[in-house]
């Protein structure tokens, strides 16, 4: 076991592809010799060269497409959007090329490709560049979903996103990227579609995702510790597909749920979330499902006005306690 | 600054091209002809679901481009894609049946006339959304140039695509990392409705920006044949040797509306007259003549492929509809298209 | 009374507020001479001239730019989409500049602007010209919604759209451009965030959209004649603002909700509908919400298979009476 | 082809430019240096929060075309906007305590660094996703060209702005259009960490473009601001005659990294020293000083522009953070979030 932070668990976990298979290639906007804005791709430059790891003109929409191009001719590349935001500008390429070309072309064209991208708040950079537009890329078919909430996830989550043969969309967390954690040593290889319950308990299930993991743990530290409630929280990690299996095998259990969500409110993912656990455990509920959001509002820039607006641990705490009280 | 690339002088002795050559173009050009119309009849008789977008009047563009491929080589094109994808060699029932939303479409009735594709004859796919596959062509090319196989990208494009960010994109990534793809404007002078010079800061929507990009102007007149195949084979071994992309304007015009909910309305009195008098098929005909190719060849050919395309609409006609549970299939690899567990 | 179809509505509704409002103008591509490809602005350029009326080049990025540069600086800019999947090649202008300009400015920004296009399946278009992405847009804070079913609402809530401080994405149906309907003489307009009963029933709720409204409200009539059950069924028309007063007043007598959507499964408008009434009418419910939507696939082509994907009458009404049966 | 706008032989006949204009320029340089320095030396306090990207070096670029514009013309600019929004007039305070999260700030911390704005200066936004500004300026125009005013639309932006799909699709809207818009690229070698010249398929990235847009390329000394000042001037007079838009590049460089979190060690070894050299705060003192301008009259010009600078300091530094129910206004013309009834 070696403790990495989730940058560098981002970077090993591209190096292991990119040893194991040589036509895994990344492409991007500073990706190369500098290693990427957020440090998160340092050392494959020096290591796999400048034929493997490929510096862009800021082009997004060329390089979404060159890497589409790539993966339907043999390639499998890993693709970077620095920040998730700029998903606006290859909207086209993610959501109308990319997703539906396999199906468009009846199962001919096969797009095993990686999109990899800096998501989420906590950085004061303002309402274009620390949005959680996870949401957008469920609610496209054709994609693959997952962000994980830690090193040894992230390795294993990229490390199964390249290896898959469909197109993944990987929402890395800039607010996470300086964490640490141990990350197993030898090959990292985790499964898409597979949520994690991190903490188990019998009074109600929270489900979350990315950034909101810890801060759910944090809640249940302390809903456990002032409140006496035992909470079983799961880390979703995957949307597309998404392991209702477990979600719903712990509502089951719980009988109550709450989603704690960074994307704004309308249609975010704990909508759907809550749409399929209020129509399948129905007769299993004991109480309303709460989620907890972003407002439907714009990220504000200023510290102070970020820190409250995304849900923080103090709003999860309150909002299960006043709902379990 | 543009060159344009003339139709040299007729003689039998201009055998740069070859007698194998010429009447396999020939041949092609009737295929892309003939299978049009017949495509506009489907319509007319309400056979056709959705649009379409025809060729008619274009086909040298596809056809002399195609017929400097490589089998290995890839195209992409757009909406406006039954000719290319034919000339690459998909089967007419395939292009007919998709058009009509038929099993036996190169689809099975999925993608529909807008996304013809056949991945085993290099037809990369049609693009419906404007620009779109500028760039997927640039990724085609980088594949070919990191593994080390000489192929060509060739990706169409109308006049009216110049004027989208992709296309701006894709063309400075393309010279940037010396792509081997060549990028080719049809030059119809409309996009849709619109004339382009009404929407167009120059006068070639392509070769006038060619230079944007540190690359030669090209024009050619995309309604001769053997011009547009003698510009690409200079493309093609340019890109093959490594020495990065092209831009080619051709000049052509398309003989009938936009797409089949379009009359024309919008062009000027005789302009139409004026093309026709150029028609790419009947010019290519004429020049074989005059190059002394035997009347009887020719109309050897023209019967065979009037009879092949008869045949294909045939069986496409007797296509069933597709299985409705393609509607959950190949949404992912697996075959599937589950999102949950 | 006049008897008008849905785009001679479009074009009614627009006519009215340019001869209002000098600062109306409008763009996109082919809507001047060529009146639109679906036919929706025929006769404004010859009413209104090239100076209010403007044909562009095939720019979205700069239609949509425009249109907002316009709106901070005195006009009342309505711009063309011409399909609601091209969203994607402006996704960035829409999502990331029109959304959030007000708010990172304090307010000092106003964008009166309205956003027209053509959304939803019935044509045989395929993938990438068939989507219903209100949902993309719904999950954008800043951005106001409507999707109008009649020649009547379309011209009332362009109306009020125009007349809107804000920005207002008017999804039209493809699909309804034909439909003919009575269309109030003298001006027209409509209210911004009010939901429609359009028919009254006591055993459940049904909440559509668009397209789907004219199904939900046949669907009704069978369900009636051959099963006996009286469905109440509400046309949402706007997603944001959300009429859920209305949704909510109907779920509460009824105690049960169905949603028909036309957008893909994941993260639909009816999601968090389902979300909210689930929270919100938890006690009221006496069984689950069931969504009625288009699979989460990407749209097939063919008219057979077309029609077998997005919600028909007979899915409603098989739906509908299985769970209420 | 490119026209290399050259300062002028300097002598105090050299009055095309005037005194109180010469004053009014170096005064306006001072501050953006001052203000800038100021920003970096409170990121160093820790009090600058998110991120910030500085003009330190190019300040002659927003000077000399701030110069130029009226009162009611319109700026567009990018996250490295602060020098822009100072040049209009915004107040330094106000800058600065948006930099800090104060609700002194130009939008209370809403926007934060790379959003600036200050409506009724005419700084109509700082705009941080590459590119989008550029068709949001044409929009601008095209209002001014409809209610027949005629003002001027400013749209900066950087060398690395030049190779994405929005650039493109604005520059040919606005000639299309014949909008009253000046495009202003602020090459300074770098896009980020990347040098320009590696993603870029021409040696100018603007320049090398205008004509793919029917323009003249016309390049200038983007540290001298009387050259920017003249330049200028005379896209302005275009612009306002209706003779439509300008693309003007101007070579600069930025002294410092591209955004707080960046050394900047990319950088070839004495290129700094080289560039700092032609620091344009001091070339235009020095030539102040060679046209026989009183050092006591700049001297008093440099403390009261510090001066300005400590209190503006201050002033934001005693702001508070901002109300937290900011948090839910105005995201619409009502001042509230609404989303439901
Ligand atoms: C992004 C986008 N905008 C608009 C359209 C609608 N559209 C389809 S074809 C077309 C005209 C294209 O003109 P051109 O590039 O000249 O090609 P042509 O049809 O003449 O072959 C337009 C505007 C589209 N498909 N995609
Ligand atoms: C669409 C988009 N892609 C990438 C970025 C990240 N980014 C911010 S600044 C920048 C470099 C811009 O270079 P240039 O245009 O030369 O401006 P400069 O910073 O040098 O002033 C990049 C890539 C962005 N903000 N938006
Ligand atoms: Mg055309
Ligand atoms: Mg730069």
């Amino acid at each position: 076991m070696a403790e990495l932070t989730y940058r560098d668990a981002v970077a090993a976990g591209i190096a292991q592809e990119m040893e194991r298979d040589e036509r895994v290639v990344l492409l991007g906007e500073d990706i190369g010799a500098a290693g990427g804005v957020f440090k998160a791709t340092v050392g494959l430059f020096e290591r796999f060269g400048p034929r493997r790891v490929r510096d862009t003109p800021i082009s997004e929409q060329a390089i979404i497409g060159a890497a589409m191009g790539a993966a339907m001719t043999g390639l499998r590349p890993i693709a970077e959007i620095m920040f998730s935001d700029f998903f606006g500008v290859c909207w086209d390429m993610i959501a109308n090329e990319i997703a539906k070309t396999r199906y468009m072309t009846n199962g001919q064209v096969a797009l095993p490709l990686v999109i990899r991208t800096a998501n989420g708040a906590g950085s004061r950079f303002g309402a274009q560049h620390s949005q959680s537009v996870e949401n957008w890329a469920m609610a496209v078919p054709g994609l693959k979903v997952v962000a994980p909430s830690s090193p040894a996830d992230v390795k294993g989550l990229i490390a199964a996103a390249v290896r898959d043969p469909d197109p993944v969309i990987v929402f890395e967390h800039k607010s996470l990227y300086s964490v640490k954690g141990e990350v197993p040593d030898g090959e990292a290889l985790d499964a898409l579609g597979a949520a994690k319950v991190l903490r188990t308990g019998k009074d109600c299930t929270i489900a979350a995702l990315a950034l909101m993991v810890p801060r759910a743990m944090e809640a249940a530290e302390r809903l456990q510790a002032e409140h006496g409630i035992e909470c079983e929280v799961i880390d979703v990690r995957s949307l597309v597909p998404l392991d209702t299996r477990t979600i719903m095998g712990s509502v089951v259990k719980t009988a109550r749920l709450f989603t704690v969500e960074e994307n704004p409110r309308l249609c975010g993912w704990g909508a759907e979330v809550a749409s399929l656990v209020a129509e399948e455990c129905f007769w299993d509920l004991d109480a309303p499902i709460v989620r907890i959001t972003t407002p439907h509002v714009p990220l504000p820039a200023a510290d102070s006005l970020e820190d409250a607006t995304i849900p923080s641990v103090e709003r999860i705490v309150d909002t299960v306690q006043r709902a379990m009280g | 600054m543009t060159t344009l690339e003339q139709a040299r002088p007729l003689s039998a002795a201009d055998d740069d091209i070859g007698r194998e050559k010429r009447l396999r173009m020939y041949r092609m050009l009737l295929e892309l002809r003939l299978c049009e119309k017949r495509a506009y009849d489907l319509f007319l008789q309400n056979l056709v679901k959705g649009t379409s977008h025809l060729s008619l009047g274009q086909e040298a563009v596809a056809a002399g481009f195609a017929l400097g491929m490589r089998r290995d080589d890839y195209t992409f094109c757009t909406y406006r894609g039954h000719a290319h994808t034919l000339a690459r060699g998909a089967a007419m029932a395939g292009v007919l049946g998709e058009l009509m939303g038929r099993a036996c479409g190169v689809t099975a009735g999925k993608g529909g006339s807008m996304h013809l594709t056949s991945v085993e004859h290099g037809a990369m796919g049609s693009y419906a959304i404007i620009g779109a596959h500028l760039p997927v062509a640039c990724g085609a090319a980088w594949s070919a140039q990191y593994r080390g196989t000489d192929q060509v990208t060739v990706c169409f494009f109308g006049d009216g695509t110049t004027n989208i960010g992709a296309f701006h994109e894709a063309l400075n990534f393309a010279v940037v990392w010396k792509l081997p793809v060549v990028f080719v404007c049809e030059n119809n002078l409309y996009m849709e409705y619109t004339p382009i010079g009404t929407v167009t800061a120059v006068a070639h929507p392509a070769a006038d920006r060619a230079s944007a990009y540190g690359l030669d102007p090209v024009i050619v007149d995309g309604n001769d044949a053997d011009a547009v195949f003698r510009v690409a084979a200079k493309a093609f071994e340019r890109a093959r040797a490594g020495e990065g992309p092209a831009l080619i304007e051709a000049k052509t015009y398309r003989h009938s509306g936009h797409s089949r909910a379009d009359p024309a309305k919008y062009r000027p009195q005789g302009e139409l007259e004026q093309w026709l008098q150029r028609d790419p098929v009947n010019l290519y005909r004429e020049r074989l003549v005059t190059l002394g190719y035997p009347e009887l060849d020719l109309r050897s050919i023209e019967q065979d492929t009037a009879r092949r395309v008869d045949e294909a609409t045939q069986s496409a006609k007797a296509s069933p509809t597709p299985a409705l549970d393609l509607i959950h299939k190949d949404v992912w690899a697996n075959g599937g298209s589950a999102w949950r567990n």
